[in-house]
């Protein structure tokens, strides 16, 4: 198990907004988030990387505890992750921000990082803009950075978080091949999404988030099936 | 009654909208849906002043308001539930209510009373601090506020996001008396069905853009998914 | 295939006509009254500690407007090496910088736990604090203050040498080597800054100011990062303060703790040149000196002045004067960025 | 009259006087006749020969530092002249002495002034003689002297509560060893110091308990105005009521006096120059009389203390200058002002360590004091009357010392 | 004994610090505003006082009350004309233009009335004493404790219990949210810092009786103004009125030890209490 989580909750005051939730990831693994806005999605994705700390319950990273172990010593062991909003840093080019992923993430020389962030933003589409401050980028290119950045911190576990969100099918199928070519690498993946299909087509498990609480997680099939999913993910009579 | 000509709006160098152009009628209802980061929230805050246009990019009744402060647009009737309701933190429910008929005073049915008979548990609930309320009770007040100054004009971003479905079922059982008391509606929604329940004409955005315009009763699921998702479902 | 640099035409024009005003600067004793000798001198001092204060402020976003606190201690620690350990006050510069670094540790322990206003003013207080305890060390003078002994002035390391070369006069030559020794200090502390910039300090530098929870994601250790630039920023500042009281030769609480003098123009240099950029300090150190130069003698006047145009920048031109020309022109004299050379790539800064 | 025919002035060239003073700032008041008697100096027969070139320095210690440093390297000024409290002498006398410029400075107790100077104020076997910087004005066993002799005329029981701030005067007047202190319980008096305050101080409770619990009848100090109006106010709403008040600083100008209202009636202080002082001046030939009563009739102001030493620093230069024959030559200056003596408006000046212990007799010239109490009028204005000269008997007294209400 | 006057002494001195810093924590609250010329500010409004009293010969209360509509209407356009544009999440601006401010303000005031020490008269109160039997106090200040108690009770009854107030306060949490009520938020803060300057006159009034004052004295009083605001909390007008005690006993405390602490010993309770609690004693939910 590359990530466990075991009771894991949090609250903002009153609002429970992850409730006792206990997952297991194996190692090479693709598994899928979905559930309605306001869920606890991306919070979950907070807690793993640490940016929130949990109020109870106990996290797991190559089995070692880390519960309380700041974000940036978990990203250095292998936790990388884009954000739901993009946060690029908005005054550094495409390429410095890359740079800065690579070079403390990792931890090493800059000047060792070039070719391996040369390589993301090729894999990523960002290769033309290397040079063009991240201020200024589309809503596209936001999202593709976000994914880049991620993948410039070397990461085992890589938690995407609505990236595909937006984006046509042409830019979409060009995402889902990239990300199956990083987890054909071997990285363990947990992906929010809403676009369900792109999802299904990546992941190997789907795991139903609502109210802080997994109310499903299985093969995509399965949990696509289940009635009260569809009704609680697309509020879609069926 | 309003409309929009063209409105675009950045944030720095980053472009969030595009040409958008919409309309609403009034006493209508109409719902604007569309997936995360749509550039539906801006729409709203573009309409309410909240970021500064040009002024004929917004017309009220024919008069560019654009490039009106929200303070300003607000005074015109048009108030708005921001997304994630914002409620003042250091104010009392009421005092929320309160604040919201401070400035415009209209003649209409809505003043403090009228509220707590909407959402009775408010009246309860009047003494706490706004934000030690549930994000459904919240939600109400951040809707009382709003009516508070009778607007012609209700502007309603993600009035469901993140409540569970009971609340969200007491919530948009106020919509038709909000109706009812003369004002337009304009609800934002990712929750797609309660959406169409409630509006008369609904507009779709993505990536900055309207991509589909319709009456609520005419349109199909199949279209919904192509505007939404961008493809076929 | 790639590579990544951060050379640019106007960088490399900067790097040989900095390197040649540091040559020539090293040389002009010999041609140079004292009088420009001691304008330069305090010109270079206060470019120090504008440059030092952009690096906190402008790049590490620490309003500190306690720096007087460091000026002071590195100045009375400078005193304290001369006249009651008998060094000379060469040497004793150095104490300045290393109390300085010394005060820094708790100060930052302290004011680290305050945010925005409350840190400023949590610096202030600080700086305040060490005024009033130094105010208290009676073998220094305590309120009064107190002047390098004679036999000090007279006696620095390598003041003969100064005279023989230049056959100036004891003052004069004292005045070379204060200067000489503030010419290394700028072009220390200035070059300093920008190796700091160009380093993977300065992209964590960025990241931070950009995003503090997106650079935590990528491994930034934003907390270590304020240590760092607080320290560093405390060190250079106490060598300075040693200087430029080396220079004056007396010192007392009120004057080296001078909220006004160290911390306040300091920041309107900064401030009116472009806070976050190499250059804005240089361009503000220069229009100081001219408006000082030129107003100086109207006493209260001199000072209003200074204060409205302090307002009027802020209010007109927020980025600085050197904002408004690179704005103009593009033009970046200290260039940091990093641009990716290769094959497919566009643009480019 | 001086001989002026000296060979300085057969080349042609003038001479240039520096003069650092507080023009702005809270030292100001001791500027304020600057203009006056630098033109009068300039005018007089004696000043022909002279360029004076004053520098502001805004009443902060680095900027007189620096101005005076302008001076010499920019203005190549061949004297520096300084006055107005040891915040002002000090940094100019220190740069002075260390660019090798001959300095006359005044209007500071010399103590602060020379020991102020030394690197270790607190240890004696390190303090030096200086080579240029030259000093006339009095000194603290003066205050003692002329304190004294003013309490003695009253009727008490010789308990003195000392104000003293930490600031340069404000160490040199409480410093155990060198101050007040021994000289007062020589003369019979014994003196409660609670500690140096820092000016600026909100609350004088502490002191006013700390003379309360000693029982002292009489206060005494070196405050500045604002502190001592703190402390006058608090310390008669917390029922403290001293028979005599006799501070410095606080209470030197007649505006300072006039802000206290009926409370300002019999403080006493010491009087370093007045309007009925008996001298001349050597370069106007004006009696102090004339001295203050020209200057109020040309600026409407009422005279000063500082304006009797301003002036003086002006007669002294003239008379320096008159005795060397290079003007640019630093050491024949320092020579020669070490060699003056001669009489001016505030009384005789000579370097020739009268009264002045032997590590500052070179340096170190004293000029007379007398003590004062300031009376109302019936206008609300305050005269200073006089009241003490046992030092200096040569000066009138105009009445007799009286015990606060 | 003595202790007991040392401790009402500190709680008087207390009630001035607090005056001082009212106005500021009225703007420091409400606009994050951290105002460096309040301090030339207060001098500023008495020698406006002074003026009345020496050039129209009004009585010094009468005086403050003249002074305090035109210092309300110097806030104002100060807010509007400078402040309100500089105001924003970086704190520099501002920061920076209120010290251009101060610099301007203190020279001006010294060109216009030289250097001299003023004092406002106030005839037979400036001695004036009350025996309370265990202390004897100053009947100047328990007055001064008394306004400010009364100006802390007089401004929270308006933050809290006004329509003007409620929107001071939504203001101070969410300027945008506010402007979707119809609040327009550069008129709030331009009240605000009018307010300010009324309560800032009442300061001078106090200031400029109780003791002298030149252009000069302003930033020195500002700093234990900043403190007394900070040890209360951001917005807490009696967290205000406690943090200026606490100063003001800390001082007097510090000064019964020895003089030398008077002043060491305020700064120093701040450090402490910033140590235990770095948001203040009676901190807002949100800030
Ligand atoms: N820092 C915070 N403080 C208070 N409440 C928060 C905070 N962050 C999130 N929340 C609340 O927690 C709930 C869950 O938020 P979260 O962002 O995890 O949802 P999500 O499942 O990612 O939704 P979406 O699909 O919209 O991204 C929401 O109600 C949100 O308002
Ligand atoms: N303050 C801001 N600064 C920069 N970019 C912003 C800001 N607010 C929104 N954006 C960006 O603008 C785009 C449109 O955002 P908007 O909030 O209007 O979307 P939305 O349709 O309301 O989405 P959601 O359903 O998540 O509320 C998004 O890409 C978002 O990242
Ligand atoms: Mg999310
Ligand atoms: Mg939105």
């Amino acid at each position: 198990m590359i990530l466990r989580l075991e009771n894991v909750s949090k609250s903002f005051g009153a609002l429970k907004v992850t409730d006792a939730v206990t997952i297991s990831v194996p190692r090479g693994e693709a598994l899928g988030i979905i559930g309605p806005n306001g869920a606890g999605k991306s919070t979950l994705f907070n807690l793993i990387t640490g940016n929130l700390l949990a109020n109870a319950g106990r996290i797991e990273f190559l089995g070692r505890d880390v519960t309380r172990v700041p974000a940036m010593e978990r990203v250095r062991m292998g936790v990388g992750r884009s954000f739901q909003i993009p946060q690029p840093f908005e005054g550094l080019t495409v390429f410095e921000n890359l740079l800065t992923a690579a070079a403390f993430g990792r931890g090493g020389r800059e000047a060792d990082m070039v070719d391996a962030c040369a390589q993301i933003l090729e894999e990523t589409e960002l290769l033309k803009k290397a040079n063009v401050v991240a201020g200024s980028l589309s809503l596209l290119d936001r999202k593709r950075l976000e994914l880049a950045r991620a993948l410039a911190t070397g990461p085992e576990l890589l938690l995407l978080d609505e990236i595909a969100g937006g984006l046509t099918e042409g830019e979409c199928k060009a995402l889902v091949a990239t990300i199956r070519g990083i987890h054909a690498r071997g990285t363990t993946i947990i992906w929010i999404e809403h676009v369900l299909h792109a999802l299904t087509s990546v992941v190997e498990r789907l795991l139903v988030l609502d109210f802080g609480r997994v109310i499903g997680i299985g093969a995509p099939d399965e949990i696509m099936a289940s009635k009260a999913v569809r009704e609680i993910y697309l509020g879609l009579e069926v | 009654m309003l409309q929009t000509h063209g409105l675009t709006a950045s944030y720095g160098q980053f472009r969030a909208l595009f040409g958008v152009d919409i309309a609403v009628g009034e006493g209508e209802c109409v719902a604007i849906i569309g997936a995360n980061g749509a550039g539906k929230s801006t729409l709203m805050r573009s309409i309410t002043g909240v970021i500064r246009n040009e002024p004929g990019m917004v017309l009220h009744r024919g008069e560019p308001i654009g490039a009106l402060s929200s303070a300003e647009v607000m005074k015109r009737g048009i108030a708005m539930v921001p997304e994630g309701r914002r409620l003042f933190p250091s104010l009392t429910v009421e005092e929320n209510l309160l604040i919201g008929g401070q400035v415009r005073k209209a003649q209409g049915p809505w003043n403090l009373e009228a509220i707590y008979d909407l959402f009775p548990i408010l009246r309860e609930r009047r003494k706490n601090p706004g934000t030690a309320l549930s994000g459904g009770q919240q939600q109400m007040v951040a809707i009382g506020r709003a009516l508070m100054s009778n607007p012609e004009l209700l502007l309603c971003d993600e009035i469901s996001l993140g409540l569970a479905p009971v609340v969200i079922r007491d919530i948009y059982a106020a919509l038709p008396k909000i109706r009812a008391g003369g004002a337009a509606v304009v609800v934002v929604e990712q929750d797609i069905g309660k959406a169409l329940a409630v509006a008369d004409r609904v507009y779709c955005m993505m990536e900055g853009r309207v991509t589909l315009a319709a009456q609520a009763a005419a349109v199909s699921r199949q279209d919904i998914h192509a505007a939404y998702f961008g493809e076929a479902a | 295939m790639y590579r990544s640099t951060t050379r640019t035409r106007a960088g490399a024009a900067t790097a040989i006509v900095v390197l040649a005003l540091a040559v020539a600067g090293l040389a002009l004793p010999a041609v140079a009254s004292r009088s420009v000798i001691q304008d330069l001198f305090f010109i270079l001092t206060m470019l120090t500690l504008a440059q030092i204060w952009n690096l906190l402020a402008g790049y590490g976003g620490l309003v500190s407007v306690g720096q007087q606190a460091f000026v002071g201690l590195g100045a009375y620690a400078m005193f304290a090496g001369v006249i009651l350990l008998g060094w000379n006050p060469v040497w004793a510069i150095l104490l300045g910088g290393l109390a300085a670094l010394v005060l820094a540790v708790p100060t930052a322990y302290f004011a680290f736990r305050l945010q925005g206003a409350y840190f400023a003013i949590g610096t202030w207080v600080i700086a305040e604090v060490t005024r009033l305890l130094i105010a208290q060390w009676k073998a220094l003078g305590g309120g009064t203050g107190t002047s390098l002994p004679r036999e000090a002035t007279s006696n620095i390391l390598g003041t003969d040498l100064i005279r023989a070369l230049f056959s100036v006069r004891e003052a004069a030559a004292r005045d070379i080597l204060a200067y000489w020794l503030a010419l290394v200090l700028v072009v220390a502390v200035t070059g300093g800054i920008y190796w700091l910039l160009r380093s993977r300090l300065g992209l964590a530098l960025s990241a931070v100011r950009d995003n503090v929870e997106a650079a935590r994601s990528v491994g930034v250790d934003a907390r270590r990062l304020k240590w760092a630039v607080f320290l560093i920023a405390a060190a250079a500042t106490g060598l300075t303060g040693a200087l430029i009281f080396l220079q004056t030769a007396r010192i007392s609480p009120d004057a080296a703790f001078a909220v006004t003098d160290w911390t306040a123009y300091v920041i309107f240099i900064v401030v009116i040149g472009g806070i976050g950029t190499i250059e804005g300090p240089i361009v503000g150190v220069l229009v100081f000196f001219v408006l000082r130069s030129a107003l100086a003698d109207y006493g209260s006047w001199y000072l209003m002045t200074l204060g409205l145009i302090a307002i009027a920048v802020m209010l007109f031109a927020p980025k600085g004067l050197w904002g408004l020309i690179s704005a103009r022109s593009g033009l970046h004299l200290f260039p940091v960025r990093r641009r990716l050379v290769g094959p497919k790539i566009e643009g480019g800064i | 009259g001086v001989g002026l025919a000296a060979p300085a002035i057969a080349q042609g060239a003038k001479i240039k006087l520096g003069y650092v003073s507080p023009q702005t700032g809270p030292l100001a008041g001791f500027a304020e006749s600057d203009a006056y008697n630098i033109k009068a100096f300039l005018e007089s027969e004696a000043g022909k020969n002279f360029d004076v070139i004053v520098k502001d320095s805004q009443s902060n210690p680095n900027r007189a530092a620096e101005v005076a440093k302008s001076l010499i390297v920019d203005d190549e000024i061949d004297l520096m002249l300084v006055g107005s409290t040891p915040e002002n002498t000090n940094p100019v006398a220190t740069t002075c002495e260390a660019e090798g410029m001959p300095v006359i400075s005044t209007t500071a107790p010399w103590q602060p002034w020379f020991i102020g100077q030394q690197g270790n104020p607190g240890d004696p076997s390190s303090w030096k003689p200086f080579d240029f910087a030259f000093h006339y004005f009095w000194g603290l066993e003066d205050i003692i002297a002329v304190y004294t002799s003013m309490w003695k005329q009253l009727d008490t029981n010789g308990k003195v509560g000392g104000l003293f701030p930490n600031d340069a005067d404000g160490n040199a007047w409480g410093d155990p060893k060198n101050g007040l202190k021994p000289g007062l319980e020589a003369a019979g008096f014994s003196l409660t110091d609670p500690g140096r305050y820092q000016n600026l101080s909100d609350d004088f409770t502490a002191q006013v308990n700390a003379f309360k619990a000693a029982n002292a009848e009489i206060v005494t100090g070196v405050v500045i105005p604002p502190d001592f109006t703190t402390f006058w106010n608090q310390a008669r709403q917390q029922g403290f009521r001293p028979k005599a008040v006799t501070v410095a600083k606080a209470i030197l100008f007649p505006q300072s006096v006039e802000t206290l209202g009926d409370a300002g009636n019999n403080l006493s202080s010491e009087v370093w120059w007045s309007a009925s002082h008996p001298f001349k001046s050597s370069l106007t030939g004006q009696s102090s009389a004339e001295l203050a009563a020209d200057f109020t009739a040309k600026t409407g102001r009422p005279w000063t203390q500082p304006i009797g030493f301003s002036h003086s620093l002006f007669e002294v230069a003239a008379n320096v200058m008159g005795r060397v024959s290079d003007p640019s030559d630093a050491e024949a200056i320092a020579a020669a002002i070490a060699a003056t003596d001669m009489t001016t408006v505030v009384g005789k000046v000579a370097w020739n360590g009268a009264g002045v212990p032997p590590f500052a007799a070179k340096n170190v010239c004293k000029t007379p004091l007398v003590g004062g109490q300031w009376r109302k009028k019936a206008d609300g204005g305050f005269d200073l009357v006089i009241v003490e000269n046992a030092t200096a008997p040569e000066i009138p007294t105009a009445g007799k010392m009286e015990a606060l209400a | 004994m003595i202790w007991v006057d040392t401790l009402v002494q500190g709680i008087l001195l207390g009630g001035l610090y607090a005056l001082f810093a009212a106005g500021l924590s009225l703007v420091f609250g409400i606009m994050r505003l951290v105002n460096l010329a309040h301090g030339d500010l207060i001098v500023f409004a008495a020698y406006l006082v002074l003026m009345g009293v020496t050039l129209l010969g009004l009585s010094p209360w009468t005086a403050a009350l003249v002074a305090m509509p035109l210092m309300f209407g110097l806030g104002w356009l100060l807010q509007t004309a400078v402040l309100n544009r500089v105001l924003g999440k970086d704190i520099l601006p501002p920061l920076l233009v209120t010290f251009g401010l101060s610099v301007a303000l203190q020279n001006g005031l010294l060109e216009a009335f030289s250097a001299d020490s003023r004092r406002i008269p106030a005839g037979a109160l400036e001695g004036a004493s009350l025996d309370l039997g265990l202390v004897t106090v100053g009947v100047m200040p328990l007055l001064t404790f008394a306004s400010a108690v009364l100006a802390i009770v007089a401004l929270n009854g308006l933050f809290y219990h006004t329509p003007l107030g409620r929107a001071f306060r939504a203001t101070s949490d969410d300027a945008v949210t506010a402007g979707l009520m119809g609040i327009e938020p550069k008129r709030i803060f331009a009240m605000a810092t009018g307010i300010a300057m009324v309560v800032v006159t009442i300061a001078a009034l106090y200031l400029g009786m109780r003791s002298n004052f030149d252009p000069a004295i302003g930033p020195a009083r500002l700093i234990y103004a900043f403190e007394a605001v900070i040890i209360g909390g951001l917005g807490s007008l009696w967290g205000t009125l406690a943090g200026g005690v606490i100063i003001g006993v800390a001082q007097t405390f510090g000064a019964a030890v020895n003089p030398e602490w008077q002043i060491l010993a305020g700064h120093i309770a701040f450090l402490i209490v910033m140590l235990l609690k770095p948001r203040g004693l009676f901190p807002r939910a949100v800030d």
